[in-house]
């Protein structure tokens, strides 16, 4: 699948060289745009990652199975609770432990209400790439109570380190049920206005429609998963296809597109977010407010999980992002790799989809895709 | 291009008229949520420094270090973590894992600063903004990273263990002996508790490895007497443990008794190794309890001839004549003894120092001698009519049962004592049919029986009566009972702020008549057999003051043991044994005793 | 205290092929003199203090809280502070959290490119003793070796409402005179650099950047 | 679509399997053996439904000298994972490329031959850099690179740390005469 560029003799002075980053405006978090550009297109495009890499996988390979628990959040800056669940999700499903029902719900609120903090994150961004700052203002802000509640919940703002190996760390505050309600209306409400001055506004549309068609012969060569594929018109979604938590007791619907344009892609998930209000609410409709929260593990300091391997997904704002965790029965990991959507998306995918498009719609174009550079260099 | 398209964004308009989001003063307004993970707090007082925050730390950014004005003392280490916030992540596993909990952290989140070196402090002592703050995370009652609550061990139910002398405490299974060792955090606190010294976390982790046979080597270190300490040391190491800060303390001395278990007799000397080649010189020691075994033991394993004198038919001493077998079984007692035999001890069984051998041919054929004979004596009660012949002490019973004859204490018994000799009397009272009251001067809490066997008497049926003063004994009615006269007690706490003090009260008295008056609230020593010696040794209330490494006034004469003491159990003898060991070493080697 | 610029010679740009080092300066950074008239100097910090503006560069984790810190709720901006989206325009570097080497040498260019006066705040635990990433292999452990700090932020994530703290602190500082962190780095210059070469290892731009 | 059992008996007749390890029932673990490896994985893709790549990455087994890639594959259909061993010789890592069955099997190669040093012949790009820059060293993600060592040398620590463990503090402070030097 993979098409070497046209052939580019940069001495013949048609074509230049411009880097997008990583010191840059238009491009999300720190990673880089090698572009060689003839005018104003892009004629071939090289993405350049490692500017965020710590080597996450072997230093967690030196770390013990609690320990790991503090330091996976940080993989995903903007998502940390993905990293939580499934860090926990894997050592579960290794040491034969089985999270209580309660802790369950609490996960679920927890990965849906960081899913709408981190669209919101991602609507700003995109309001910001497409010169419409008042959205970045507006979401960001909304974000911002979002990220009181999980201070609330959880001690932290950005990395909340509360889903811990065999359950959640605490309860859940008293009155915490009303006030999140209240911050989910208020996202309800944004996200209508949202609608009106985003969504309906002539230069955005003009703009996004059409720019970076996904076509849906490229999906799978290119491993396209969440919401990019899902514009594409494909109702694939882990919640749905492969269940976990309790996506299975509450009912919401998967949106797909059709079009699969960058116009297409911010639909798709500016619907997912009302479908994750839907299930927040019922979470908090039906949430146990009594029993366990953690089923007791053994003593941490010297803890040893059972020799195996697995691999457990879920669904993250950006597709499917997945722990694949090796032990050998010792204290430390043998191997863990983290996959994260952005992986492809932002290299495979991006280089391809840069090819014809407009140098102003990069960022545009970067931002519709959803990327996260930490989750790629890890 | 739609109309619609081109007048919607102006929708924004309607949100002039709407309350504005930005904060007036966030600094000051926006104090951290109640659960906040901000800076820490150390409740200096409830530390114990064990260093498990240290553990846990994924980031090492914390140091266990020296903190004025703090000593180390039996459970407490004296230090006290400090904290890095140059790599600290608050992510509160220290918090979480905090044994004593006091580790805690506020809601305080702002240190800005231009010296990169200063984010360094101890919590709790150094003078932080924010170690009043009352919010902040804790860990949650209902959320634990450690279990607080231990394995328990099979034991024969009353009904059954009344029946006979068969040991009563089962042992641990593998499986359970894994699951209380997995408990242990490792901070190795209560090492200094242990009057050995033994390796407790190094033999707890030998026992969570399943390697029986390195964890005996690992007890043989410190400790010859490991299956009988495994069943009744007064494991003071567990009254530190830190587990027991908030739960109960690790099953320590089950542990050992789970290795040594585990470990047959026959390949002792395969796994333990004990090589060594003889230095010529003799070594006398007088009384083959634990103490002086274990002296002969250490002694042993540095070449030196060891005869040790023992006026009994069989070694242990107090573990054998003082402890009933339902709690240790005398086959138990011979592994470990039998043991330090096979490396060559000569033990001089039914041989009386000052009888039947003159304590003089000890003094002029040995290079040391290592005194250890124990308190066998019993103490007086000092009460009018002690002298009755329906009076007893605890002792006789004991050594009478021991040595397989009845006791004959009848169908009623009155126990004077709290100690585990009382204790043991009682149940072994109970175990010939009696009815058992055990009197005591002060609170059940006050008793020095371990708590274990004050629990298993009651549970026998012993009646337990506290706070009650022996007054007065005198003859009954019937030649074969005796009367008791004992008045109730008040506890009357001390000015000096010493441990409460019973008081009789005269208007509460109690007469009551028994078959059999046991005493024993503690023995003392006999040391006769020194002859002139004993002017040169120093003396108090009974017991020897030895100078360092057990030595006494007398250079070659070393003394441990009970009599030398002032806990009088088998691991504090074992201790002794082996430091006398070590002082011996020293005084007959080069190195010298200072 | 103050070398003696001129007389350390100039720099070799020994990274760059030999017939690239023609085209790019040799110049050593230069010192900031304040002025000689007190109440100018004071007046002009006082005026430097008030608009501070950061250097739109997300280098790691901390720059996530920038987003709320610079948008409505926190609203940066009434306090002179706004984001630039070039170096040459932005006058303090936020370095948000750990560096890894390869952006280390981005931060440095960045840095270089700055105009005087600039000011270097770093935020979290990382630049200060490794943090999260004490071990890690990519990334740098203590910030102020490769570059002069004028203040320290910490926490993980220093929140919004700390970040203001710290403008609030650097304003101070530049007013009464303090941050000088730049000039450090021109005074240092070979011992930064020396620093920086140890741990950027295809070191293929020139030596000063501006 | 045959399932899981059905398939494995299918492709058994054609592939050397071993090691077939049936994690939970959306999840098998199996080996092929290196020369039969890109071609089974084609025929996942093309036969049997396994069209997705969800990630491809390598495990260190330094103890036995090898290491082994997983490959892990998605059926869309059926909703299972099947993840594909394939051991390699550690000294000497090479394997068969699969950029040409899936674009981001590219970056994955790219990725391997960086962190493990494995070569991929074939694969586009497979020298340039990928996350690490100027990088001198071993490729880290080998187990014999030692991180804290490394990081220690290259980078450093802030002085002013040090830390006294509890035990052996105790023990010089409160029982100095009774330790033998077998403590540990």
């Amino acid at each position: 699948m993979f098409e070497p560029a046209a052939p580019v003799d940069l001495s013949s002075g048609k074509y230049l060289k411009l880097w997008q980053g990583p010191q840059h405006p238009g491009i999300t978090g720190n990673m880089s745009l090698e572009l060689t550009t003839c005018g104003d297109e892009v004629v071939a495009c090289k993405t350049h990652v490692g500017y965020l890499h710590r080597g996450f996988e072997k230093l967690m390979e030196r770390r013990t199975f609690i320990q790991n628990f503090t330091i996976v959040c940080r993989i995903a800056v903007p998502e940390p609770t993905f990293n939580e669940y499934l860090y926990a999700a894997v050592v579960e499903e290794l040491s034969g432990i089985k999270a209580p029902e309660r802790a369950e719900w609490i996960r679920t609120f927890n990965l849906e209400l960081m899913r709408l903090g981190s669209y919101l994150m991602w609507l700003g961004g995109v309001g910001a790439a497409f010169g419409q700052s008042t959205i970045y203002q507006w979401t960001v802000t909304h974000r911002d109570y979002i990220l009181d509640l999980f201070e609330e919940m959880t001690g932290a703002r950005v990395y909340h380190m509360y889903i811990v190996p065999g359950g959640v760390r605490g309860r859940l505050p008293e009155g915490f049920e009303d006030r999140a309600r209240k911050v989910l209306d208020g996202v309800e409400r944004l996200l209508m206005d949202v609608e009106k001055i985003l969504f309906n506004n002539v230069v955005f549309k003009t703009r996004t429609k059409g720019l970076g068609v996904i076509t849906k012969d490229m999906v799978d060569p290119y491993g396209i998963t969440g919401p990019n594929q899902r514009a594409a018109g494909f109702a694939r979604d882990v919640r749905r296809d492969s269940p976990y938590l309790m996506y299975d007791e509450v009912e919401w619907d998967v949106i797909t597109g059709t079009a699969s344009d960058t116009y297409e892609r911010a639909w798709v998930r500016l619907q997912e977010m009302h479908q994750g209000i839907r299930i927040m609410r019922q979470v908090l409709d039906r949430m146990p407010t009594g029993g366990p929260f953690q089923t007791p593990l053994p003593n941490v300091l010297h803890w040893e999980v059972p020799k195996g391997e697995t691999y457990i997904k879920a669904e993250c704002t950006r597709g499917e992002y997945g722990y694949y965790l090796v032990t050998d029965g010792s204290q430390y990991v043998r191997r863990v790799h983290v996959r994260g959507p952005s992986y492809t998306h932002a290299i495979a995918l991006m280089e391809k989809m840069a090819v014809g498009t407009n140098i102003a719609d990069i960022a545009g174009l970067m931002v519709s895709l959803h990327t996260y550079p930490p989750e790629i260099e890890r | 291009m739609s109309l619609k398209d081109l007048i919607s964004p102006f929708y924004v308009w309607q949100r002039a008229f709407q309350k504005p989001y930005t904060q007036k003063r966030p600094i000051e307004e926006r104090p951290g949520a109640p659960r906040y993970r901000g800076f820490h707090i150390n409740l200096t007082e409830e530390c114990v420094g064990c260093g498990s925050c240290e553990a846990i730390c994924q980031n090492h950014a914390i140091d266990m270090v020296k903190v004025e004005g703090l000593e180390p003392r039996n459970g407490d280490s004296g230090l006290r973590p400090k904290f890095d916030y140059g790599r600290c992540c608050w992510c509160a596993l220290c918090v979480d894992i905090c044994t004593a909990r006091s580790l805690r952290l506020s809601n305080h989140y702002a240190w800005v600063t231009e010296d990169p070196d200063a984010f360094h402090f101890i919590a709790g002592t150094d003078a932080m903004p924010w170690n009043q703050n009352s919010l902040g995370y804790r860990r949650d009652d209902d959320y634990h990273l450690l279990t607080h609550d231990r394995i328990e061990m099979d034991a024969l139910s009353p009904e059954e263990s009344l029946k006979g002398f068969d040991e009563v405490m089962k042992g641990y299974t593998e499986e359970q002996a894994l699951l209380e060792a997995d408990r242990c955090v490792e901070c190795g606190i209560c090492v200094a508790t242990c009057p050995a010294h033994m390796s407790v976390p190094d033999y707890i982790k030998a026992v969570r490895n399943k390697d029986w046979e390195g964890g005996l080597k690992l007890l043989y270190e410190t400790n010859p007497f490991s299956t009988t300490c495994g069943r009744i040391c007064t494991h003071r190491c567990e009254t530190d443990c830190v587990l027991g800060l908030q739960g109960t303390p690790i099953a320590i001395r089950w542990l050992k008794r789970a290795i040594a278990d585990r470990v047959p007799a026959e390949r002792y000397a395969e796994i333990l190794n004990d090589t060594f080649t003889e230095n010529g010189k003799k070594v006398a020691i007088v009384g083959a309890g634990p103490g002086g075994m274990s002296a002969a033991y250490y002694l042993r394993k540095q070449g030196y001839g060891v005869t040790v004198f023992e006026a009994q038919a069989h070694g242990g001493g107090m573990l054998r004549y003082g402890v009933p077998s339902y709690r240790l079984p005398e086959n138990q007692l011979d592994k470990d003894i039998d043991y330090i035999r096979s490396l060559g001890v000569d033990v001089r069984f039914n041989t009386r120092v000052g009888q039947d051998v003159p304590f003089s041919e000890l003094m002029d054929n040995h290079d040391a001698i290592f005194i250890a004979t124990g308190l066998s004596s019993p103490m007086k009660l000092r009460i009018d009519g002690e002298e009755h012949p329906r009076v007893v002490s605890g002792l006789k019973i004991l050594d009478d049962v021991a040595k397989g004859q009845d006791p004959g204490v009848g169908k009623r018994v009155a126990v004077i004592g709290g100690g585990n000799v009382a204790m043991d009397a009682a149940r072994v009272s109970r175990r010939v049919g009696a009815d058992v009251t055990v009197l005591y001067r002060r609170r059940i809490e006050d008793m020095p029986a371990d708590p274990e066997e004050i629990h298993e008497s009651k549970a026998e049926g012993c009646h337990l009566v506290p706070q009650a003063i022996p007054v007065k004994i005198k003859d009954a009615d019937d030649p074969n009972q005796v009367v008791i006269v004992w008045g109730e007690a008040e506890m009357v706490s001390d000015a000096k702020g010493g441990r409460p003090r019973p008081v009789l009260q005269e208007d509460r008295m109690h007469e009551e008549t028994y078959d059999t008056i046991v005493s024993a609230i503690g023995q003392g020593g006999d040391y006769d057999f020194m002859g002139e010696c004993l002017g040169s040794i120093e003396q108090k209330w009974g017991k020897f003051i030895p100078g360092a490494y057990q030595q006494t006034g007398v250079s070659k004469i070393f003394v441990g043991g009970d009599i030398a003491n002032s806990t009088a159990d088998a691991i504090s003898a074992v201790e002794d044994g082996h430091h006398a060991a070590r002082g011996i070493h020293r005084f007959l080697s080069e190195e010298g005793l200072q | 205290m103050k070398p003696n610029q001129s007389a350390l010679g100039p720099l070799m740009n020994e990274g760059l092929p030999p017939e690239d080092r023609d085209l790019f300066s040799n110049a050593r950074p230069v010192l900031y003199e304040p002025y000689p008239v007190e109440v100018v100097e004071k007046f002009v910090n006082w005026v430097r203090a008030n608009s501070l503006w950061l250097l739109a560069f997300g280098t790691g984790c901390g720059a996530v809280e920038i987003n709320p810190l610079m948008t409505a709720r926190y609203d940066a901006y009434r306090m002179g502070v706004q984001t630039r989206p070039t170096p040459r325009q932005a006058s303090v570097f936020l370095i948000g959290g750990y560096a890894s080497v390869k952006t280390l040498k981005r931060i440095i260019r960045s840095y270089e490119q700055m105009q005087g006066p600039k000011f270097v705040v770093c935020l979290g635990i990382c630049p200060i003793n490794g943090g999260m990433y004490w071990d890690s292999y990519n990334t740098v452990n203590q910030f102020d070796l490769y570059l002069p700090v004028d203040l320290y932020i910490t926490g993980c994530m220093p929140r919004p409402e700390v970040l203001m703290a710290g403008v609030l602190e650097l304003k101070k500082k530049i007013m009464e005179g303090r941050a000088d962190g730049a000039n450090r780095y021109v005074e240092n210059f070979d011992w930064y650099k020396a620093n920086q070469k140890r741990v950027i290892k295809n070191w293929n731009m020139p030596d000063y950047n501006w | 679509m045959a399932t899981p059992t059905a398939l494995l008996d299918e492709l058994g007749k054609r592939y050397t399997l071993s090691e077939i390890h049936i994690q939970r029932d959306d999840l098998l673990f199996l080996k092929v053996t290196k020369p039969q490896a890109v071609r089974f994985l084609k025929d996942l893709r093309d036969d049997a439904g396994y069209t997705h790549l969800t990630f491809m990455t390598n495990i260190d087994y330094i103890e036995d000298g090898r290491f082994t890639l997983t490959y892990m594959l998605h059926n869309y259909d059926t909703h299972h994972e099947i993840g594909v061993h394939v051991d390699l010789d550690r000294d000497n890592a090479e394997m068969d490329s699969i950029h040409n069955l899936w674009a981001q099997g590219r970056t994955y190669q790219c990725e391997l031959r960086e962190m493990y040093g494995i070569r991929f012949p074939g694969s586009p790009g497979l020298d340039d850099d990928f996350c690490l820059e100027g990088w001198d060293q071993i490729p880290p993600m080998r187990k014999e690179f030692d991180i804290v060592a490394f990081s220690e040398e290259r980078f450093g620590n802030r002085p002013g740390r040090g830390s006294t463990d509890p035990r052996e503090h105790m023990g010089t402070v409160m029982y100095p005469e009774h330790r033998d030097g077998t403590e540990h």
